[in-house]
């Protein structure tokens, strides 16, 4: 089968020879949702850009439904670019924004029309067509960015940071417009961002990306629960590392001498040198917080030697979410959150209390 | 407790005003109240060596009955039109490459600042210079005899109505480069990147997005020149050879013999020229709006 | 592609365009170093020298041809520039501010102080001579009567300059400055004007330069005592010397000078800033 | 509560025909940490502008410390503010930005009152050692620290925090809320904290006050507002909610999902039932469910780190948002348009009803 979209060995150095993007490789297919995510400088943009066709490629092949586009300038490419600040045309109305593309591509003006009422219908802009779009709302301007993007149906529909300029309120609910957008149409949408939120809650797959390289490619919950480098680790999500040293590792099992004692992990990806030096990789989500009369055996029963004891700082409750912050033995202070209902009136604020993992939670990385 | 006190609003407005006021005052005194003068003395009774608040539309009968004077305001309103499409012509080119072509911030501030340079050299003397560049044995027929262009020196360049609109476009037309490059600049890259995105070429683009975006600047452009051709009388003076009589000139000359009140007739029939002329380019676009 | 032929067609006529815009100069550098002091302001160079920039500084016998009286002239175009530039400046500094609050009749005051640069110099200059000669009558004089004229010229340019730095700045510095307890007179001056002084610097650029070589108003406004312009225009009068160009060619140069010193003096300073700036993103 | 330091008395204010502030009537007692929740456009803003004095009310009145200062210019009212941008004064040091209003301002201090004050706050947002760079030389947190203390440094009694937290990245945003309430406390300083996420508000406010179109709907503590919004106006801008339009009559709701008793219910000026996301259950078509029961299809996830949020599209077409929290178990996963069964216990909805007692 053919993918929607290929990355193969791509590389772009600048002129002045700093590299930007290094061995970028990815396949993607239809309909797929794909994030690029990563600090600023990462290349992310870059590579983006590439795709689209404004940035030179250095080395390797890109690939769109099959056919290689390396030499195509942007104008002839089946991709559809949303920027971050939208780049609307100031001077046309909304209506005239999304139907310049039809234009240039020389659609019947009969036919355009109906293209555009519906894009417009479907987006709720009808309402808004004959104003020029500087004076209307972030969450408008992005809709009509989307609008024309859309409207000239690309196989692929790249995203560059577009919520980046909405306000906190508003980026909630744009994003999950967004998503259901993407699946309603079946369109590839190729997504760029630093946040990570908006990564995890809307693509089917991540790339993150870290000095011109690709660290991890993988789908949101994997990636939040099973990192594969300490970069990762400490990028995503809100993991506790603890290091340490391998003293037993089998195919199920390996076991690590740290500060807090042995603790028990299944090795993820490979097993372990024994010997060598590595961390334990802990999600937020993997603790749990037990309370200090938890009699040893129970312990024991459930999660092995991965008990430590800790005391609790602060218990918040914030609707639902109750909030808490303990310190372990060595001083390290850890952040988690829980449903209330689960940790209804079993914690206080001051007091001490276990927290405890299954083995199969964490992740195991080398250095 | 302060409830007497005036409102935060109120006392806004008087700070609006105080700082408003002198500007005002100024502007006021010596620009509308000499307008006015124009037009009031315009209808004075002129003696040959005298002048009389009586009023008379002697001198208004005298500007329309003469062809001298009448044909003046044809040569004037020609000329500025002929010089505008001439800046245009030459200023957009340059001005699309200093503020879109060239990507580098350094090297337009460097291009415009070439612009800008011949500025620090008096206005006179730029129109002197042209004398010795269009002449018979000037620098332009030498040139052209050396590549053998021509054979024979040009000679309607200089004293000729030419000569002056080579000389004015040549000093305005950076007038006209200068907002249109500041347009051209502030035109954001993303925007063009998105029309060539959607598959637009370089044409269209240019006719759709770029040309509309640059209007305003275009505008401003036309009035800074429009202002200062119509106005003008010393550029006419010094390369037409006296045989191009601008409205300006014959103002030159009528206050030079004295003569006020002919004077102020020409001047308000500039005046109504140049308020037609800008009140239509405002038309086109809000000045206010653009800042 | 087709961009990049453009771009390069355009990088010919822009070299044109430049040679077009020079050229006269150029002729007229050649020509200042003609002959004298018999040679004239034309074709060809009977032998170079320095003579006619000699002359200038009144290093040359004396002969048929008189110096030029710039010497008084010149001095008083200096002080009627800065005397121009310092009151436009503050008034446009005032009125800008001014207008940073909505205001009822903003339009007519915006266009009131715009018109002084939409009406053609003759204009003013005839109108201002009228009032003072035919209706108050008192003598004109380069630093009354011009001097006001200049002002109503050079004032909507330092104003516009003013507003279009003042629309782009960001008033939550001042509502913090108040929000310490500073009052407003004293944030504008610790505050707002410190931020601001680039504006204050062009604009006062702006008024200088305009005012320097203003000619039309200062024709019929200036009365007995004349300005560069004016003396300039003089000579026009009588016989053409090279000496005008050499005149020309010292006081281009001298200008010249000054904004490249300027120049590099803010150039310096943005990489200064910017070398420190990427000095703290390694950090 | 103790006396109030603050009240506001019916202060309106408009900008054209656009009611920002209507009939705005709140207080604030001393040492309180008050936060504001709304939509962008509720007016947040602008009541914080109104109380710093940088916009005049149209009525009402501004009560400070027993004084009224509704026309007293903001220079003279003792209120600090910080601002989302941070405003700090670019061409001045960290130092001279926090010591800028003890130098300048009402009571001018001697140089070396200025100094000991200036460096004790830059101490206490964690500053020590950046005192001498420029404003452009720090990073974003710092930056937002460096306003504090200058605003703080002016011991005033009140201080108004306009979306201070906004222009931070996520990370960074979590550590300073904790840090802004540490440094209120030790100061005993009442904040009015406006922020654009309900989440900051219901965190950080002692008691949060929620706008609507200028109006002040609800005051309360924070876990009040979350357990019992009183209008379906709140309920929508907590975001937490799924929001049903049906009818309301004799103790019963009829909604899409059938008709079920609904005790308790509140009166409103209209017929919405509310049930948060986290209280949704989706089962199976064909069982056999007890109370509501609502048919839609899986439309999409979205992966929150600590949660999974799913969508469902009822047949009306409506969008519905469950809400499983990864600390309570492995969530349900679902194939593409799956058909499912909503339902949940009714006993945890909130049923608004215009015949409500």
């Amino acid at each position: 089968m053919t993918y929607d979209l290929q990355l193969s060995h791509i590389g772009k150095v600048y002129d002045n020879g700093t590299p930007a993007v290094i061995d970028f490789n990815l396949d993607v297919n239809k309909g797929e949702f794909i994030a690029f995510l990563g600090p600023s400088g990462c290349g992310k943009t870059t590579t983006l850009r590439m795709i689209a066709g404004f940035e030179s490629i250095t080395s390797g092949d890109l690939l769109i439904r099959g056919k290689r586009v390396n030499d195509l300038p942007p104008e002839r490419r089946p991709t559809s670019m949303i920027f971050q600040n939208y780049a609307l045309f100031p001077h046309m109305t909304v209506r005239q924004n999304v139907t310049f593309g039809l234009e240039v591509k020389g659609t019947a003006p009969a036919e355009a029309k109906r293209k555009v009422d519906r894009i417009l219908d479907k987006l709720g802009l009808m309402e808004v067509a004959e104003i020029r779009p500087t004076r209307l709302s972030g969450g408008q301007r992005q809709r009509i960015a989307l609008a024309r993007s859309l409207v000239v149906e690309p196989d692929i529909l790249l995203l560059d940071e577009p919520l980046g300029a909405l306000d906190a309120n508003l980026r909630k609910s744009i994003q999950n417009e967004l998503k259901l957008l993407q699946r309603d149409l079946g369109i590839t949408f190729v997504f760029v961002t630093h946040a990570q939120s908006e990564a995890l809650a809307l693509s089917d797959r991540i790339v993150v990306m870290n000095a011109g390289r690709v660290e991890q490619i993988s789908p949101p919950r994997e990636l939040y629960t099973r990192p594969q480098s300490i970069f990762v680790a400490r990028f995503i999500g809100a993991n506790t590392l603890i290091s340490g040293q391998v003293r037993q590792a089998s195919e199920g099992m390996a076991r690590l001498d740290s500060a807090f004692g042995t603790l028990e992990v299944q090795p993820s990806h490979g097993i372990p040198e024994i010997g060598a030096a590595a961390s334990i990789v802990l999600p937020a989500e993997a603790i749990q917080v037990l309370p200090a009369t938890t009699p040893e055996s129970a312990l024991r029963a459930d999660y092995g030697s991965n008990v430590i004891a800790c005391t609790i700082n602060r218990l918040q409750l914030v609707g639902h979410i109750l909030q808490i912050g303990l310190t372990l033995p060595n001083g390290e202070p850890v952040s988690l959150e829980g449903h209330a209902d689960k940790y209804r009136d079993t914690l206080t604020a001051g007091g001490a209390a276990f927290v405890a993992w299954k083995p199969q939670d964490a992740t195991l990385i080398s250095h | 407790m302060s409830t007497t006190a005036l409102s935060i609003e109120a006392r806004q407005a008087r700070v609006t005003r105080w700082l408003l006021l002198p500007g005002i005052i100024w502007m006021a005194l010596f620009l509308v109240v000499p307008i006015a003068m124009i037009v009031y003395v315009s209808f004075w009774t002129q003696t040959t060596f005298n002048i009389s608040p009586k009023p008379t539309l002697a001198s208004w009968q005298q500007f329309f009955s003469s062809s001298t004077y009448v044909d003046s305001l044809w040569t004037t309103i020609r000329i500025w039109l002929i010089v505008l499409a001439a800046t245009f012509a030459v200023g957009y080119p340059t001005a699309l490459f200093v503020g879109l072509f060239v990507k580098s911030k350094t090297l337009s501030t460097v291009l415009l600042v070439i612009c800008v340079i011949p500025f620090w050299t008096s206005f006179l003397i730029r129109v002197l210079a042209w004398r010795p560049m269009l002449g018979k044995e000037g620098a332009i027929n030498i040139v052209l005899m050396k590549l053998h262009i021509i054979q024979q020196p040009i000679e309607v360049l200089l004293f000729t109505e030419l000569s002056v609109i080579i000389g004015m476009t040549q000093i305005y037309c950076v007038f006209m480069v200068g907002p249109i490059a500041f347009m051209l600049a502030r035109i954001d890259r993303n925007i063009i990147e998105a029309a060539r995105d959607l598959g637009a070429g370089f044409g269209r683009i240019f006719w759709k997005i770029i040309f509309p975006l640059s209007l305003p600047g275009v505008v401003v452009g036309a009035i800074f020149v429009s202002v200062m051709v119509l106005g003008e009388f010393a550029t006419s003076g010094a390369l037409s050879g006296r045989k191009v009589n601008l409205l300006g000139n014959i103002i030159v000359t009528q206050v030079g013999s004295l003569k006020w009140a002919m004077a102020s007739v020409v001047g308000v029939i500039l005046t109504v020229v140049m308020g037609i002329v800008i009140a239509g380019f405002l038309r086109i676009v809000d000045l206010k709006r653009e800042l | 592609m087709e961009q990049r032929f453009l771009k390069s067609v355009l990088g010919v006529y822009v070299a044109a365009f430049v040679i077009f815009l020079y050229g006269p100069f150029i002729v007229l550098t050649i020509l200042s170093f003609q002959q004298g002091p018999d040679g004239g302001p034309q074709f060809p160079i009977i032998e170079w020298s320095t003579y006619w920039y000699q002359q200038l500084f009144g290093l040359t016998p004396p002969s048929r041809i008189a110096p030029l009286p710039f010497g008084d002239a010149l001095i008083r175009s200096l002080i009627l520039s800065m005397m121009t530039m310092v009151v436009s400046t503050v008034l446009g500094v005032m009125s800008a501010q001014a207008f940073r609050r909505k205001f009822k009749g903003s339009s007519v005051v915006f266009y009131l102080i715009v018109l002084g640069m939409m009406v053609p110099g003759v204009l003013t200059g005839l109108g201002t001579s009228l009032l003072a000669n035919n209706v108050i009558g008192i003598e004109r004089h380069w630093y009354t009567t011009a001097f006001a004229t200049h002002v109503s010229y050079t004032f909507p340019f330092a104003f516009l300059v003013m507003l279009a730095i003042l629309n782009r700045f960001d008033a939550s510095v001042e509502e913090a400055a108040w929000s310490l307890g500073v009052d407003p007179w004293t944030t504008f001056r610790k505050i707002t004007f410190p931020l601001i002084f680039p504006g204050v610097l062009s604009a006062m650029l702006f008024a200088f330069t305009l005012s320097l070589d203003e000619f039309p108003r200062t024709l019929f406004a200036s009365g007995r005592d004349q300005t560069l312009p004016l003396a300039i225009y003089g000579t026009f009068s009588v016989e053409i010397h090279p000496n005008i160009f050499a005149f020309g060619v010292l006081t281009t140069l001298f200008s010249f000078a000054l904004l490249s010193v300027y120049g590099i003096l803010m150039g310096l300073s943005v990489r200064r800033a910017r070398r420190q700036a990427m000095q703290e993103d390694i950090a | 509560m103790e006396t109030a330091v603050f009240r506001l008395e019916g202060v309106t204010k408009r900008y054209g025909d656009l009611v920002a502030l209507d009939n705005a009537t709140m207080e604030a007692g001393s040492n309180e940490y008050i936060s504001f929740l709304g939509p962008s456009g509720s007016g947040k803003t602008t009541l914080l502008r109104v109380i710093a004095g940088f916009e005049a009310p149209e009525t009402g009145r501004v009560i400070f410390e027993g004084r009224d200062i509704t026309n007293l210019p903001a220079h003279e009212r003792g209120i600090g503010f910080v601002f989302q941008n941070f405003a700090l004064f670019p061409h001045l040091s960290v130092i001279a930005n926090v010591g800028f209003g003890l130098r300048y301002g009402k009571s001018p201090q001697p140089e070396a009152e200025i100094d000991r004050r200036a460096h004790e706050m830059i101490d206490l947002v964690g500053l020590k050692g950046l005192e001498d760079r420029g404003v452009d030389q720090i990073s974003g947190g710092q930056r937002q620290r460096v306003a504090l203390a200058r605003t703080l440094a002016m011991q005033p009694r009140l201080v108004l925090l306009d979306e201070p937290l906004g222009a931070l990245d996520a990370n960074l945003r979590g550590r300073m809320r904790t840090e802004l309430r540490a440094i209120r406390e030790r100061l005993g300083v009442t904040f009015l904290h406006v922020t654009g996420s309900e989440n900051e508000a219901l965190a950080m406010g002692d008691r949060v006050v929620v706008l609507d179109r200028g109006r002040i709907i609800q005051t309360g503590r924070a876990t009040e507002i979350y357990d019992s919004p009183n209008s379906p106006d709140v309920a929508h801008f907590l975001n937490r909610f799924n929001l049903f339009d049906g009818t309301f009559r004799a103790g019963y709701f009829e909604g899409p999902f059938g008709r079920i008793p609904a005790p308790g219910a509140r009166r409103a000026d209209r017929d919405v039932y509310a049930i948060r996301y986290d209280r949704m259950r989706a089962v199976a078509p064909g069982s056999a469910v007890q109370g509501p029961a609502l048919k839609a299809t899986w439309i999409a996830s979205e992966y929150l780190g600590s949660a999974i949020v799913n969508f469902f599209e009822t047949d009306g077409g409506r969008v519905v948002e469950m809400e499983q929290h990864l600390s309570l178990g492995a969530p349900q996963t679902f194939e593409p348009r799956q058909d499912c069964l909503l339902t949940w216990n009714p006993e945890q909805a909130i049923v608004f009803g215009r015949e409500a007692a």
